[in-house]
């Protein structure tokens, strides 16, 4: 395990900190959690959007705390989810009386912390409700499984709802907005390593010299099967059709696209795959109205990436658009 | 048998000991179906109810098993840690107030955790999860007294019942929690949590048998 | 060598589509050419700014192209200076009558073939001019040898640089602010693993699991040395501390400090090893006036980091607070 | 010797056969204290040459040259494009016009290359550069010819004077190039550079004495 670390068990509390220390124009640290908050927090009469969830995954989440994006953003270990405490404090600390959205990636954990933490909230009176992303379509949709996780798609989710509730709307309208970027967006991953929790020292699955794994999530977690790895070409084609055939996308429609870097993938690999996946959505008269290239959603220092569509109409548009301002992510 | 409220701290300590020395095997496990961490996480969680249970009296085991809970809930995460706690807060309520407890006691606390657990999770037998552990237990228990066994009797097929469950869950495909997004991928493998639990309920008995 | 791509011949020429391709509200390429340039070059009457180098440090250079940066980048082969004819053919897209700055990064090849597209410019007639950027602490100074590297302290330039000729500046004045920059800047990297060339399929160096590289280069040249790793507080200090040697920072001076990972390195130890970074100018009273931490000039997907310290007077601080736009870089 | 246009056009397609040949070689050179693409840019670049000289009538040996030094300037990039192509473009100017070539010539060929690529590169002997290679050699043919050797055994000379440049490549320390980045680690190690200089002087001398 090779990591500019100091302790493993320490990675968190020391990354949160460098990240304040780092951007103290936009962020601040609750004392004795580890939640960032928007320097201003509480703004009074705006909808705060919280999300969170394990650490490993950064610049997601404290990294979109900021104008436009979220108000809190709360940091479990790595990989794992936070516990309802420092949820509900994140939650207290940006209340500003406009009530709060949780924004929750699908996953066993988070679903039932988040709900925790909503629950203690509410009994202290905060008006307060959640959204689940579940954008990853390697994972088959079922009403008989814990269903989709989420991934990088979250990310529109925080961009989208956050202008919406930069813009004045009510808890209620930011929670739709939220769910309409969620029923319309997908994402598709694979990995060509693995990566190594810090505090487990070795990784959770290995890959071969020629082998990729395919709809792997963001924790370590394998993924659906492995291959024999394949061109940038290829793995673009396997990973958009995928989503393609979980989304009905019409000629003419538009989409925003993301290119999610895991982390160890470079730039250069990433523009080289997005030309291939641009090429593909033009070919079905896709209209791609804007692409984010970049680590949006990482997983420690695994190399891979994912891809995100989401469809598009004119209030998505707009939302997209706003300005947002955060030490990650800037429109 | 009748249990007192200090030997319960004993047992739940006893229980975290049993916890750290699985560790590694228990991430093991969660490794080939999950993320790797079901040791690491009940590890941490039950170093911090012991931390919690330092100065109890014992005299209130409602009181134990709700510090039990709190303290599982405040600092494991993940999955596990809303799961066994809402486990020990519903089975605080049961023993509420109580000094000791006996063994029909015990089995009220084991039904209202796994309650706790369904509700919690969502989840019911078969999934691949803890409940494929404990709810055939409770099922052994009750049955074990019903028909007269006494309180170690009972305890040890409760046991020899999660045993099985916990076997069980190498054939069956997980459609809750991390797993599941394995689909057919996870079969062959023990369900973490599910071992845990099994984990859990023999320490009780060791202790209680001995 | 496990990397998303087609074709070790064909990445420079796929990136850069891809790149242009994602932002094409920025960008546009010169056909034939591996060139990038600001979708609306040339600006009349604005000094124009082009900077380039080996392929493989992405977002360098092509993410910098935009508002408030450069106006041209030019790409050479993978850790490869591009050749006189496409720096030629990028001056002359984006000069618009007030001349042009050539950003050099100080590397035997890119110096010769900057020279002499320089010397092909100015045969045509277009006023140009070239600043050569020398940050890199690890190589001593001395006029015997080629002189220090150009490294991550240049994207301080192309903003700096690029802010005062957004502003109006002649060529003169940008490239005296540029110069000032150059003067400024001292940067300092460390490795924990090598990279892959493409075309070479095969590392340049190697490290063993417990060696990291002092000192090396982006181009995948080996360090200074080699030792055994160490924790990331210990890598802050020894890179601080060798930047520190080399400049004079009194007390209450003011710096801009980058923290910059060469790719496989996540986000997260970027932030650990900024805590430490700030940690220690702060208790020599030392006061950061911005932090930037993420991956700006990388080296493939070699893990490890780099540390920028530029040091600031109050131009330095206004052009870095103005208003940049380009894909890569947003302020 | 009286070497044709046409013949020399053969001989730089040697040359860049050889060098193709001597790609890994020269790159590995390369990575033991630069960036490991010597031979790749090399071979690159006379790829590129073989193609500008496919249609050349031979007419003009200044223009071969030229053609020669404006295709590696355009096409390899890195240090050694500028570097062998101003050395052939400078060495197109001794010659310009000239339909056949003589061995005081290439004397003169020789000086204007050496002559170029130390402008070029603000280099002199014992930077460890190609001019470690290329200026022993010039000298050895001056004073071979001066001291009446033919154009065999001068050219002999040479190389001879080459080889023993890029050998003492080994000794001394890069102040040039990228290698000059690493010190005294330098040391003990061959110049690519130089060797790829050696390279071509041996396959000029091979084409010319056989
Ligand atoms: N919905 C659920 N209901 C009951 N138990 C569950 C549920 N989801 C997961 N589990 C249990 O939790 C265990 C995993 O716990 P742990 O690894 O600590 O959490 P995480 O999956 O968040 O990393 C699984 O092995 C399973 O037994
Ligand atoms: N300033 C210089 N003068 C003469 N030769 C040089 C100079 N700098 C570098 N060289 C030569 O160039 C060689 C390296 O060429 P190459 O690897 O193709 O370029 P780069 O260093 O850009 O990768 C060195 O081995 C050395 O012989
Ligand atoms: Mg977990
Ligand atoms: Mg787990
Ligand atoms: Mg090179
Ligand atoms: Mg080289």
């Amino acid at each position: 395990m090779k990591k500019l670390i100091n302790n493993p068990e320490n990675v968190v509390e020391e990354m949160l900190d460098g990240l304040t220390l780092a951007y103290p124009e936009y962020l601040r640290k609750l004392d004795g959690f580890h939640v960032l908050v928007r320097k201003s927090s509480p703004i009074s009469g705006k909808v705060a959007l919280v999300s969170g969830g394990g650490s490993g995954h950064e610049p997601a989440h404290g990294g979109y705390v900021g104008k436009g994006m979220l108000d809190g953003a709360v940091a479990g270990d790595v990989f794992t989810s936070p516990t309802p405490d420092p949820i509900y404090e994140a939650v207290k600390a940006v209340d500003g009386g406009a009530g709060v959205l949780l924004i929750v990636k699908n996953y066993t954990g988070d679903v039932m912390n988040f709900e925790m933490a909503k629950d203690m909230a509410e009994m202290e009176g905060i008006n307060i409700d959640y959204v689940i992303v579940n954008d990853d379509v390697a994972v088959e949709n079922s009403t008989f499984t814990a269903g989709r996780r989420g991934i990088a798609g979250t990310v529109f989710v925080h961009k989208i709802a956050g202008a919406k509730a930069e813009l004045g709307a009510n808890l209620m309208e930011v929670k739709e907005t939220a769910q309409k970027v969620i029923e319309n967006v997908r994402s598709m991953g694979m990995a060509l390593t693995s990566c190594i929790v810090p505090a487990a020292g070795k990784p959770n699955f290995t890959l071969e010299e020629n082998e990729m794994e395919i709809g792997m999530g963001i924790h370590g977690e394998p993924g659906t099967h492995k291959e024999n790895i394949q061109t940038a070409n290829e793995v673009a084609e396997q990973l958009v059709n995928k989503i393609l055939e979980d989304m009905c996308l019409n000629k003419g429609v538009e989409v925003a696209v993301m290119i999610n870097g895991l982390a160890s993938t470079p730039l250069m690999e990433l523009y080289i795959v997005n030309k291939r996946v641009n090429e593909i959505l033009t070919e079905k008269g896709i209209k791609i109205y804007r692409t984010f290239v970049g680590e949006f959603m990482t997983s420690l220092e695994m190399a891979g990436c994912s891809v995100s569509i989401l469809k598009l109409d004119d209030e998505l548009k707009d939302l997209l658009d706003e300005s947002a301002d955060t030490p990650a992510f800037k429109v | 048998m009748s249990v007192r409220g200090l030997r319960v701290i004993e047992i739940i300590n006893k229980i975290a000991d049993d916890i750290e020395k699985n560790k590694m095997y228990l991430t093991e496990l969660d490794a080939a179906i999950g993320d790797g961490d079901h040791g690491l996480n009940m590890s941490k969680g039950f170093l911090a109810v012991k931390e919690k249970l330092k100065d109890d009296d014992g005299n209130n085991i409602g009181d134990i098993l709700k510090k039990t809970g709190m303290a599982l809930v405040s600092n494991v995460g993940g999955a596990s840690g809303p799961l066994y706690g809402t486990a020990f807060m519903k089975a605080a309520m049961v023993v509420n107030g109580k000094k000791e407890i006996e063994i029909e006691d015990f089995k009220q606390v084991l039904e209202a955790a796994l309650e706790g657990i369904k509700i919690r999770g969502k989840a019911k037998l078969n999934e691949k999860t803890i409940i494929d552990a404990l709810e055939p237990a409770v099922e052994a228990l009750k049955n074990a007294l019903d028909n007269g066994s006494n309180a170690e009797e009972a305890l040890k097929k409760a046991v020899n019942a999660a045993e099985t469950g916990v076997e069980h869950t190498k054939d069956i495909i997980a459609t809750k929690g991390r797993a599941s997004y394995l689909g057919e991928r996870s079969i062959g493998h023990q369900d973490p949590g599910a071992a845990s639990c099994l984990l859990i309920l023999k320490t009780i008995y060791n202790e209680i048998s001995c």
